[in-house]
């Protein structure tokens, strides 16, 4: 484990390394190095087997954190290589020379995030929506329940608690509220 | 015509449509479902337009019941041989396969599947509808052949359930087609859904299940929600 | 250029060129191929999906799969609820094996608030159990289902009924019947009820009937194997290259079990060995899966007997509605029945997940792998190729 | 004489209709009995039609569009009309309805039509799977008909004759005189082939649910539907006849007829109950191996 890591940091220059489990570990490489040195995690040192794709959205920094997970059949390693892309103008080199699934989490990533993988098959197209006008869905600052409930005529009557308040309320009704919580509706 | 006058015809049209497409708002339009004009083989220039007819141009009719002892005959008919649409549009579909097997057993009440919307009397809306979704059905529902029933299962068709805020998802279901039983749960269990369709038996040998008559009557307002939420209205490819 | 910086050139043979184009190249506008569409109203196919064919008489030549009819955004559901909150809903994720989810959600949850250490040994234990529970109930409906794809629906009305035995000690045990929300974060929610055991094991009992007999009505059915031999063919090459995990891969002779690779709960106490096969098509994969029922059954009494009789159950955990996680990612995997089935969870330090972000096997085996098998597959074929791969359209979509 | 026969012959299409939903009813019955299951009661096919004829709306998609299930209908009806029942020693009386020289081919080719009239049906109806479901109709009912004509030629040989009632008539006078016994050959080819002309499992491609939707009948609904649940009885009842009046000595009174008609199609149920469905071309395939060696076999036995 601790070899591996070693390797990527004097290689690609990785930073932020995390071990998060004996077997887990995530490191942080710059955005045009990513593909390479998931490549040569491909080639080289046998992480053969790719596990997922995923993008967080760090929207008070400004970044999208693009996740690729790639696990080693071998010695049952796996190594998260994240890297960083501007939130203003998202774009990433594609991967789906790579793994044959990795165009379909690029297309899920474009539709969700905004974010361009030019060449890759098909990123066009729709994922799961159909008729989409708004931004993209997994943004941090498109607030869903104000869209369903500007969409979807929902039913007079139904009311939604702050669990905490609400508990205290119930439960203690003689005490001054405590519970109070900044609420943060996202 | 010659060949060459043709192919200028056509060139010419291509623009035009082109043209057209940037101009008209309509976003979801594919270019090849947009108006356009075609050259037949005979040189005549025909207009097509694709949405309109892969659809039924015609608007859904109120069908009148028949008259007295006949249509209570027909009544209890069709509450007796209840066949739902297998399409199952949410997770309330797992359910279906135990509805069919030893346990529940739902042949010796008369409920049947059936895999086409054109042989299916009852429509099993099995919980959440996507938008995406919720496009289909619709045109299911309008293919399924008066006197037609819908049941709606879970607490997701009545208002949202646990998806109340999702912007997948559609609230309540009897703003898009009409209701006729629901069957409420997260998710209903095979029990419910039989005193469902007793539910619904009751209603139809009362005479009271004339929702796809409702359907008819209050088109517009349907046609204008449906209309509200499901943007891209052509369907891929359904042209038959 | 970076590669020469760097010192080294990637391996150009194992890459494909750039520009490949997915799926076949056909000139579609040539009339001689006939669109038709499977689903999302067709009986035959798994969940709510629909598959794009264009056919050549019988022959596709060209497949597209399209996915979305039951997209909720769980995902961004999530991030707006708080951490407790967002269980019951993350269980719906995929109905097929709900108790996989819960798993995973708690598992993520307690690995970054630190408490992974302190779930109590009974708890553990419980959790096998109820995720074995699971893995029973989803191949009692899969294996025989693969028949039902042949139109052998005899198999089908028995191993439903024995899914509903099952999935009535659920509800003993848990009080629901498909979603059970029985793992919690710190353990479960419940000890076993009493005369539990003893009417497992009666259901078991029943089980090693029906598997007897399901090999007799499938494996040894003349037809059967004429359909299902060397249809849908997945070589050991295409495991890596494609993301093949669980049974699928298992078929192929890739031995890949994550209660075998990465060990969770208590598996490396327990006596088992995955099954596996070296063909690779559809028999193949049925067989295997016939064979992971047998060892389901097999770990089921092993848990039981192992099991102590009584213990702590929770941790001590603090207030959830008050439960801030400091920020941290993980990544959690299981072998649920249908292969890896892992969560990407990353908090942020406040009251709410920053991302949950779900790898379901279907992910990868129902849009990239089932696109490229369909090409050259016979129509009459695709309804079982499909359910050969264990596709559940909710967890690619969720 | 001509009035009291068509009136004797229409109550026996309306008998044989009756026992066509019934047996139905109760094959789906056994089904589900061997399931676990309680099943539909028996009534329901009756409910069924009464319920569809009920439909209100209708939609047609042109003349071929609702000739389909009259074609069915009629190919049902012409078999019945002259092909005898029941054998009474009488070649005029009741029962025999109109059948005489040589209405083998006439029968031959009536099994034949109502999968002809769907085919312009579904046509018209536009389905892609409609379309798909009526080749492979189409296709395996060619691949039947083979060994089919061929073990029929060669009971007209044994008998010498192309009329139905004589072949029964011979084959009177005990279980010993039945084709079954005296040309093994052309009943095996008809007892194989019989399998596919009835349409279960492992030859249930027509209607393949989880394939091609439910085939040609995709587009029917209403009346359309219940003419078709008519035409699918009568044809049932129809072809167990066909078979039996070949093969099983026909029947000499209305019980005989009904228990031999219930074990022949008795026959296709149970082998379709434990077997899956073949692809179009391992169906053909399979019909051209033993049932076409027998029927090749049945001919040359019989005409040297």
């Amino acid at each position: 484990m601790n070899e591996i890591l070693d390797k990527i940091k004097q290689k690609y220059n990785a930073e932020d390394v995390t071990v998060q489990r004996e077997r887990l570990a995530f490191v942080t490489v710059a955005k045009d190095l990513a593909i390479d040195a998931v490549t040569w995690l491909r080639d080289y040192e046998g992480f053969s087997h790719f596990v997922m794709m995923s993008c967080v959205d760090w929207m008070e920094e400004g970044k999208f954190q693009l996740l690729y997970l790639l696990h080693n059949p071998d010695t049952k390693i796996d190594i998260g290589v994240k890297t960083y892309i501007d939130r203003e103008n998202p774009v990433m080199e594609s991967a789906h020379h790579l793994w044959k699934q990795i165009w379909t989490y690029q297309r899920e990533l474009h539709e969700a995030f905004g974010i361009d993988f030019p060449g890759s098959p098909r990123v066009d197209e729709n994922f799961v929506l159909e008729g989409w006008d708004d931004i993209p869905h997994m943004r941090r600052e498109f607030n869903t329940k104000e869209y369903s409930e500007k969409t979807y005529f929902p039913r007079p009557g139904r009311k939604t608690y702050d669990p905490a308040t609400y508990m205290q309320e119930k439960l203690y009704p003689n005490q001054p509220v405590t519970a109070k919580r900044k609420d943060n509706d996202k | 015509m010659s060949e060459k006058d043709m192919n200028s015809k056509v060139s010419e049209m291509l623009a035009r449509s082109e043209a057209n497409a940037k101009n008209s708002g309509k976003k979801f339009v594919r270019p090849e479902d947009e108006e356009r004009e075609v050259v037949a083989p005979d040189g005549s220039i025909i207009k097509v337009n694709p949405i309109y007819d892969y659809f039924s141009g015609a608007r859904p009719e109120e069908e009148k019941p028949r008259n007295g002892i006949v249509e209570k005959f027909l009544n209890w008919a069709r509450a007796e041989s209840i066949w739902v649409l297998g399409f199952g549009t949410g997770c309330g579909s797992i359910e279906i396969p135990p509805l069919v097997t030893p346990r529940f057993d739902m042949f010796r009440f008369g409920v049947q599947m059936r895999p086409t919307p054109r042989q299916s009397n009852a429509f099993i809306i099995s919980g959440y509808l996507s938008v995406k979704t919720l496009k289909r059905v619709i045109r299911t529902y309008e293919q399924m052949p008066s006197p037609k029933y819908v049941l709606a299962l879970g607490s997701c068709t009545i208002n949202g359930g646990m998806y109340y805020d999702s912007y997948s998802t559609i609230n309540r279901l009897d703003h898009y087609i009409p209701v006729d039983v629901y069957i409420a749960g997260c998710m209903p269990r095979p029990e419910a859904l039989l005193a469902g369709f007793g539910k619904l038996k009751e209603l139809i040998k009362a005479g009271k299940a004339e929702k796809a008559n409702e359907y008819a009557r209050n088109f517009d307002w349907y046609k204008a929600n449906q209309k509200k939420i499901v943007k891209d209205w052509n369907m891929p490819d359904y042209n038959w | 250029m970076i590669n020469k910086f760097l010192g080294f050139e990637p391996d150009e043979s194992k890459l494909p060129s750039k520009r490949a184009k997915i799926g076949a190249e056909i000139d579609l506008s040539s009339q001689k191929y006939q669109k038709i569409w499977l689903g999302p109203n067709h009986p035959g196919v798994t969940g709510n999906m629909a598959m794009e064919l264009w056919v050549e008489g019988n022959t596709v030549v060209k497949a597209k799969t399209h996915v979305g009819y039951l997209h909720r955004g769980f995902e961004k559901l999530i991030e707006r609820r708080l951490y407790v909150q967002g269980f019951p809903t993350s269980i719906r994720m995929c109905v097929a094996e709900p108790d996989t989810n819960e798993y995973l959600i708690a598992t993520c949850t307690e690995q970054l608030s630190g408490y992974d250490k302190e779930v109590p040994e009974m708890a553990k234990w419980l959790r096998m159990l109820s995720l074995e529970m699971a893995r029973l109930q989803g191949l009692l409906r899969g294996v025989p289902g693969q028949g039902g794809t042949f139109a052998l629906g005899l198999g089908v009305q028995w191993g439903v009924y024995l899914r509903d035995l099952i999935l009535d000690r659920f509800e003993e045990l848990t009080g629901g019947r498909v979603y059970h929300m029985y793992i919690i974060p710190g353990g479960v929610r419940g000890l076993l009820p009493d005369g539990f055991k003893a009417r497992l094991e009666d259901n078991l009992k029943e089980i090693d009937d029906f598997i007897v007999r399901i090999k007799k009505l499938m494996f040894h059915n003349a037809v059967f194997k004429k359909r299902a031999i060397g249809l849908g063919v997945i070589t050991p090459e295409m495991v890596d290259k494609y993301g093949i995990v669980g049974t699928t891969a298992r078929a192929s002779g890739v031995k890949r079990d994550v209660r075998k690779d990465d060990p969770y709960l208590y598996y490396d106490q327990l006596d088992f060995d995955p099954p596996t096969d070296t063909d690779g098509d559809v028999y193949a994969r049925t067989w295997v899966r016939w064979q992971e029922l047998i060892q389901t059954v097999d770990l089921l009494r092993q848990i039981m007997a192992k099991m102590p009789e009584k213990g702590d159950i929770r941790a001590n955990m603090p207030n959830v509605l008050h439960w801030r996680i400091p920020k941290g990612e993980t990544y959690v995997r299981l072998e649920s029945g249908r292969g890896e089935y892992g969560m990407y969870y990353v908090t942020d330090g406040s009251d709410k997940p920053r991302r949950v972000n779900l790898r379901g096997p279907s992910y990868t085996h129902g849009v990239a792998l089932l696109e490229d098998m369909l090409v050259g597959a016979d129509v009459a074929d695709v309804h079982a190729l499909m359910v050969s791969l264990q596709t559940c359209p909710p967890e690619i979509e969720r | 004489m001509t009035i009291a026969k068509l009136g004797y012959t229409l109550l026996g299409l309306f008998i044989v209709w009756n026992w066509g939903f019934l047996m139905g009813a109760i094959f789906r019955k056994i089904g589900a009995r061997v399931s676990g299951r309680i099943g539909i009661p028996f009534y329901q096919p009756w409910i069924n039609f009464f319920k569809s004829v009920g439909v209100r709306t209708t939609i047609t998609h042109g003349v071929m569009y609702y000739l389909g299930p009259v074609f069915r209908l009629t190919g049902g009806i012409g078999l019945l009309f002259f092909m005898p029942l029941i054998y009474t020693g009488d070649p005029n009386g009741m029962w025999t309805n109109f059948s005489f020289e040589g209405d083998l081919i006439l029968i031959l080719y009536f099994q034949l039509f109502g999968m002809l009239g769907m085919a312009m049906g579904a046509g018209e109806g536009g389905h892609p799977y409609s379309a798909m479901g009526i080749a492979r109709g189409l296709a395996q009912h060619a691949a039947v008909e083979l060994p089919l004509t061929l073990a029929i030629l060669s009971i007209a040989i044994q008998y010498d004759t192309f009329s139905m009632y004589k072949i029964v008539e011979a084959q009177q006078g005990g279980f010993q005189n039945w084709v079954l016994f005296t040309n093994p050959f052309a009943a095996g080819a008809i007892i194989l082939a019989m399998l596919g002309a009835m349409g279960h499992s492992p030859f249930n491609l027509v209607k393949a649910p989880n394939e091609i939707l439910i085939g040609p009948a995709t587009e029917y609904e209403g009346t359309y539907l219940g003419f078709m649940q008519s035409a699918g009885s009568i044809l049932h009842v129809m072809e167990a006849v066909l078979f039996m009046n070949l093969v099983f000595g026909g029947a000499t009174s209305w019980p005989e007829l009904i228990v031999k008609t219930f074990l022949i199609y008795f026959w296709s149920v149970f082998v379709g109950m434990v077997f899956p469905r073949y692809k179009i071309e391992q169906s053909i395939t399979w019909f051209f191996k033993v049932p076409l060696v027998l029927g090749v076999l049945a001919i040359i036995v019989f005409s040297f």
